[in-house]
């Protein structure tokens, strides 16, 4: 019962739309746009009707796991609840409908929200100044790399390096080099954390910034923050905080007050916007105020009670995308921000916070826990009890499908020797993550008695294991007939 | 909280089998300077109705019930129900990154099917799994075309959307790439060739021009493609206005091809989020940034797919990747997917056919600057009257007009980009016209 | 079309898989006679987009933003978006009624669950998987009430709803069945109970009473169970406000409890579609219309669930069927399901206590007629003016004020009934309050 | 990976709602309501936080089969795609709000959807007008035979006995008695049809109606219909017709050119309202012009450009619903016919006549054909071949369901032995149309070689066969704690 791709359903002849009549005159395309500009035909694009159409994308969605199934542990994701009402408001129509060229005075409703989302996120952040353009987290890493070069340069050199922990998501180190730095890698002490004094000894005055998660990807807060940020600006280094882990933080520690220069948020971690299988994300990006002169153009302003852009921005680093960032992305953030309010928000941390613990309690006596330290909204274990009986990190995760849960983060943080890294988020139920724990111990428990078994799994699943060396080796990225 | 699913009972369990006493235990190991001493400044909590109705009360303040002829990179075409319906699903709209290509079959079978799409309309041979948007996709392409070519220099056309240019300035600047502009023709607003030819060197990675252009005129690829690769450089072209592709012959002799597919029902939301485009040559696939599925077998033999050619990426190559890109489109995408997939081959066309005759009868008549062939939008100077009161006469019809140009082009500030699709009534047409002859 | 899948070469090759030349060939063996001679005289198929453009002109010419206070069997609620997102899945909007049960678990089980709910909320033992409506649900409880007594003659309050009263009495004179009413005090707004009771013999099958009644009134149940059994008659209690039955006691005495759930996120839509329901003691299930989930096992003794104690319907028993009924309200009872379990116990007691507080302050120092308790709705006299002067001085305010009575009620000519619910705005209960006083 | 009921996933003190801040001073319940009539308490009623809520709903939405997942032959259901601009429009908010009592002049958009789907339906039936009230199929059955009364009543004599043939849906006879009327059954002849000389035997002048189904339910057109209603006709009797099976005349032939007084359409069968697991439905119901002054009252009418509602029917059968009818259905039934409009809604039929034959002529080699005459919308066949073996209809369905396909309609009508009553609807495509027959063919073929397993299916759905023996023994119809 494997579903056909829509080529293959196509038949010639097949519609599945129908046009308004055409109420005004029909031009013939070769006299106005030339006969050498105009295609014969699309080469086998499908030709199917409206009923085939919903039946297919229907089918392939049942070969799909989502949050709305069951727990997705992945670690460093932050896949929480997606709240529909978010989906209904962002499709309102005077909100979805809004063209980014329509004039100012008829987008103040548009402007207002993402005034409002700015101070909401620059208030939980504790940054002076937030802007909203970059379509994603590493669009907004990209877009902090920047601000602090245009910083460093307005004060006389932009500098050479930036310094990556070895522990850090790989966006970090590609975003540097991207946004013309190299790429100083810095080696994690055996907590898992930065060593202040390893950092003194690597901070010159060619070091433009570091790039610092906090809490770190192996949920760890960095407990030298405060002290890090200071070795860092003594020698005249910005502190760049990828904000990936935020769901730690928010109402309880503020990137701002800890000493941070500049951050990004991911809307779709964080703030609850759906990941939708990849995506569209949002990467809002705060600043302290002596890098807001550098912010994307335009910058939203108020005067005489109406919104406005403002596209004079003389020490702007310019734009990163086009028009003003992903709008609807925002609504849902500051529909998710307003359902929980102040309180609200803190709440959703500390419980956050506790299911991990609770996670990390319950799967300590089965499972290595990878530092000692303490977790905060993620615990990351490493599979060495469970080599040794030849199983790794990855067949687990696999197995763990065949008991009805999504994977957790497998084999990152790469410091970590083969890391099941396991992010429960606020929005799961102690009953869920009693049914998830008792799932690894299963399998911890069929490790022992029958490991090769383990190792070929997936067997509840409708596609069993994919050969992604193959697919890697003879790269088939297209159908043809 | 109505999302959060503990009750204080099931807390206080939950933080006794932790060993702590109470949920403030749980950052105690903070060192007492990083933490926040006070509460948000955020009100409490809303309801569901008192969200709605926050939005609601926001939307009122945006324009409502106006026609429009705004174009300019955002097109208003009708979105068929079925794209909703579709990534509404749980299955898809809650699903992460397909990582786990076992339990994700769904997202990466509609992600192929993107993927060849993409190629039947652009002409190429490979695409990706999206990326943001037509503006970001640009450097990307640039890029590649530097990695390609071993050039550090970027032709880029005048009439490529002003802000797409902006956004490769900007990344271009960072990394250190220049960025030279070739000028068009002020007779039929396609690119000026001469000008084109006479910057063409061995420094250029590619030259980059949009088509139809920023002023909705369709270029002569085939001729820019020669110029290009006579000087060893990429030809890239950007398109805005995917719906075009259903009747211009798509720009088969490029080297990359990027763009924007926001006219494949997507809601044009302020600006985004949308779905940009890469697609190449099957000898540059290795250098393609961001995610790409390919077709394999699972254990049972069966075909399954996955992500692959994961080592162009950030998270195994880290500095040494494509791109830094990691979050892509996969939503936006599918819903093109659908939309592509509920108008088919010969859908597309008709959808095409009729942009072109609504835009041409809407331009019959008019003061049009340039004289190249035009889809769905062109350029026109109103008669007696500035393009700003032009638009104020429109808006007092409940019609929202054209793009003053002035703001993007010194030269040009006596004209308005128009554009027309088939959502334009014949009646707002007229309408528009009475103002602008 | 694009409903129609078949492109006219499978059509061709279909016809001659059949032996047949053409369409027509279909239907060529009708008499002449019942053949359509012409062309349906209905414009040709339409757009999508003409279809939404088409509904949403017609809606324009509704009611829009206009703050109402009309309830009278139809309430503004919220409704929660999970209850459209759960109706709007395939896999419930377009299955069909359960009869297969090993592919209707989905459906089937959350029927149980509705059922199970029904029976919390109303006191009762048994509930069917849902009626057309309230109105509808009230002869089908009357019919049954003259099974099981074998009697013929069903005693209303004057206080039920009107409308609901029309349909017992078009369906009590097909039945040959007899409906007689009995008053209510005209002091408190309740049943006239000693009418009541010198209403009371033999022959009465059933007392049919509303609680809250028509005018809002919260009734005594107990009273009437009394009365009614002593003379061997059973007691049926109808509700049209859902809602209230988180804060009311529910009518535990009755013998059958019908109602109305629209209140359950069901949009008021003009009317309909809405859910009723019907709800008894376990000794009159095998009385009960219509469908009914039970529980079970499958082969490998797993719970399960089906339809079942089928034998009470038409499909199996014809013309000895307990009812007519056939199709049920699923979708819509699925969606007051899924509004149950967002409110749940303790959301339903505040819903309820909010309508309480908002109707008690609308009405605060307004002229009431009756002094029995009342929940969110009660009548009122508008000072100085008849209720459609007032509602017309109301709607000036773009406020729907009450329901005029004297349309149902001659003696209440002055008289109009209002609802207040969550959703009522203080600024509009105040604009209300200010044009009634 | 049962999932439990809500009931069980309950615990107390958990919430999914949250209300805004009441803006008047609370109330005492006590005190407004009187002690006694405050409840304590909802009894065990769920507890669940929103994301309990959506993950439980879709779970169980997987255990279900729907149009959206393939073919749905149900005989006599008409199970077609459900269009989703249909729910789209239903749900425009100046429709879905409004109340059935706020002011005509404030209504004349719901009026005249429901004003010009009463005109369609009248010219797509061929009747004189058309009433929408009645709430379903069987509620439109009930108008029908209660306007035949009233009718019959102002001629003189209601009568007393409503004719039904044998293979009538149990509807029509349960129908004809709770609206007062003795049944008399009707044999239909070796053909599947009324014999026009056993019907002329039956009428006398005690006989109200005849209720026909036509094209009757083993899916041939009554080829003598014209002389039926000319035979009761010529006796005072009255031709009342089910429209179940209408989809297979649309723009082919019209009940009131073939002699029909009133017949009721199932809207969400021929004009493909979602079924929904049930229902909601809507039964309008069309007459000749004498029958329409006993319409359910209130009638639409146009004054002076404005549509009012007419309650001055003094001979109308009186209400049978309360408000107008399930309008948001009505809206749904329009939006269908629109888009087909009147050439495209005949091609529908011819397409559904087209997939009816289609099977026809693959599957008789293998399945006993009912009868011989022309199928129209369905084709009926008995399952005498497969008994020989042991195999009943209702086993051979259940297999089915391994094939990925809903089951047709089992053992209905009762005329037949055995039956096997397939209706594909014209929204089938040919490729699914041949798979279904390959599976029936399938399955054909392992009855013969392995009777026992086909009587012991399903295998591949998550349920295994349902006891359903049990169920109705000892009735279990709510959850206890």
């Amino acid at each position: 019962q494997n579903e056909s791709l829509l080529f293959e359903l196509s038949h010639p002849g097949k519609t599945g739309y129908q046009l308004p009549e055409l109420d005004v005159p029909a031009v013939d395309a070769a006299e106005a746009l030339g006969g050498e500009n105009v295609r014969t035909e699309i080469e086998n694009f499908p030709e199917v009707s409206e009923v085939e159409v919903i039946r297919h994308f229907t089918r392939l969605s049942t070969w799909n796991y989502g949050i709305d199934l069951g727990l997705f542990p992945l670690g460093s994701c932050t896949m929480k609840y997606n709240p529909r009402i978010n989906e209904a408001v962002a499709r309102i129509e005077g909100l979805a409908w809004a063209h980014p060229y329509q004039p100012e005075s008829l987008s103040q409703g548009a402007m207002e929200i993402a005034a409002v989302l700015e101070q909401y996120l620059g208030e939980i952040f504790g940054m002076d100044a937030v802007t909203l353009q970059p379509a994603a987290g590493a669009h907004g890493e990209y877009t902090g790399i920047m601000l602090i070069r245009a910083y460093l340069e307005s004060q006389g050199n932009p500098r050479r390096k930036v310094l990556v922990p070895d522990s850090a998501h790989g966006t970090n180190p590609a975003t540097a080099i991207i946004a013309g730095y190299e790429v100083a890698t810095l080696k994690s002490n055996e907590q898992g954390m930065i060593d202040p004094a390893v950092l003194e000894a690597a901070v010159d005055d060619s070091v433009a910034a570091m790039m610092i998660t906090n809490p770190n990807t192996v949920g760890v807060f960095e407990e030298n923050i405060v002290k890090i940020a200071a070795i860092l600006h003594a020698k005249g280094a910005q502190v760049y905080m990828d904000g990936a882990n935020l769901n730690a933080l928010v109402g309880v520690a503020r990137p701002g007050d800890f000493g941070i220069d500049v951050l990004h948020s991911n809307l779709h971690k964080t703030f609850s916007t759906p990941h939708g299988g990849g995506g569209p994300g949002a990467g809002a990006v705060g600043v302290k105020s002596h890098l807001e002169p550098f912010l994307p153009t335009p910058r939203l302003r108020q005067a005489n009670g109406q919104w406005t852009w403002d596209y004079n921005c003389p020490q702007s680093i310019g734009r990163v995308r086009a028009y003003y960032g992903n709008f609807g992305v925002l609504v849902r953030a500051l529909a998710y921000i307003m359902a929980h309010g102040g309180p609200g928000l803190r709440k959703a941390t500390l419980d956050a916070l506790l299911n991990a613990n609770y996670l990390r309690a319950k799967l300590a006596p089965y499972f290595q826990i990878a530092y000692d330290a303490p977790s905060m909204h993620e615990c990351v274990f490493e599979d060495t009890r469970q080599e040794a009986k030849g199983v790794r990190t990855g067949d687990i995760a696999k197995r763990l499908i065949d008991y009805g849960f999504h994977p957790y983060t497998v084999s990152f943080p790469m410091i970590v020797h083969g890391a099941l890294m396991i992010e429960p988020t606020e929005t799961e139920s102690k009953q869920e993550l009693d049914a998830f724990c008792e799932s690894l111990i299963a399998i911890s428990n069929e490790i022992d008695t029958d490991p090769e078994m383990v190792k070929h799994a997936p067997y509840m699943t409708r596609t069993s294991r994919v050969d992604e060396v193959t697919a890697a080796r003879k790269p088939i990225v297209r159908w043809k007939p | 909280m109505r999302y959060l699913p503990h009750s204080d009972a099931e807390r206080r369990a939950m933080l006794d089998a932790c060993g702590l006493k109470s949920l403030d235990d749980l950052y105690a190991h903070l060192p007492a300077e990083a933490l926040f001493p006070r509460n948000l400044d955020i009100p409490a909590g809303k309801s569901e109705y008192e969200i709605s109705d926050y939005f609601k009360q926001q939307a009122a303040k945006n324009a409502n019930g106006y026609a429009s002829f705004l174009g300019a990179g955002v097109y208003a075409h009708y979105r068929p129900v079925l794209c909703d319906v579709v990534v509404s699903r749980g299955e898809f709209l809650t699903s992460y990154t397909p990582y786990q290509a076992e339990i994700a079959q769904g997202t990466l079978t509609t992600i192929f099917e993107f993927q060849t799409m993409v190629c039947q309309l652009t002409g190429m041979e490979v695409a990706n799994a999206s990326m943001y948007d037509g503006s970001t996709a640009v450097p990307e392409a640039a890029m590649m075309a530097a990695r390609v070519t071993g050039r550090h220099k970027f032709l880029v056309a005048a009439n490529l959307h002003p802000e797409y240019r902006e956004v490769l300035d900007t990344a271009a600047r960072n990394a250190q790439l220049h960025v030279e502009p070739f000028g068009y023709d002020p007779k039929t607003g396609s690119i000026d060739v001469a000008g084109l030819e006479s910057k063409l060197d061995k420094d250029i990675a590619c030259v980059i021009l949009q088509s139809p252009n920023f002023f909705g005129i369709v270029e002569n690829i085939k001729q820019a493609s020669e110029l290009a690769h006579k000087h060893g450089a990429l030809l890239v072209v950007v398109f805005s206005e995917a719906v075009s592709l259903g009747l211009v012959e798509p720009p088969r002799d490029a080297d990359i091809v990027v763009g924007e597919l926001q006219s494949f029902a997507i809601s044009p939301s302020y600006g985004g989020p949308f779905a940009g485009i890469i697609a190449t040559k099957e000898k540059y696939m290795r250098q393609i940034p961001g995610r790409l599925v390919g077709e394999t077998k699972d254990a049972d033999g069966n075909r399954a797919f996955c992500l692959t050619l994961s080592t162009r990426e950030q998270h195994i190559r880290r500095e040494k990747a494509t791109s830094n890109i990691c979050t892509n489109q996969a939503l936006i995408a599918l819903m093109a997917t659908v939309f592509m997939s509920v108008y088919g081959k010969q859908g597309l066309r008709e959808l095409a056919e009729q942009n072109l005759a609504k835009a041409h009868y809407l331009a019959k008549g008019l003061e049009l600057p340039f004289s190249g062939p035009f889809f769905n939008e062109f350029v026109v100077q109103p008669k007696g009257r500035t393009p700003e009161e032009a638009n104020a006469a429109l808006l007092e019809k409940k019609i929202i007009g054209g793009l003053p140009l002035g703001r993007f082009f010194p030269e040009l500030k006596d004209s308005m980009l128009l554009c027309a699709t088939e959502m334009s009534k014949r009646a707002d047409i007229d309408a528009v016209k009475e103002v602008l002859l």
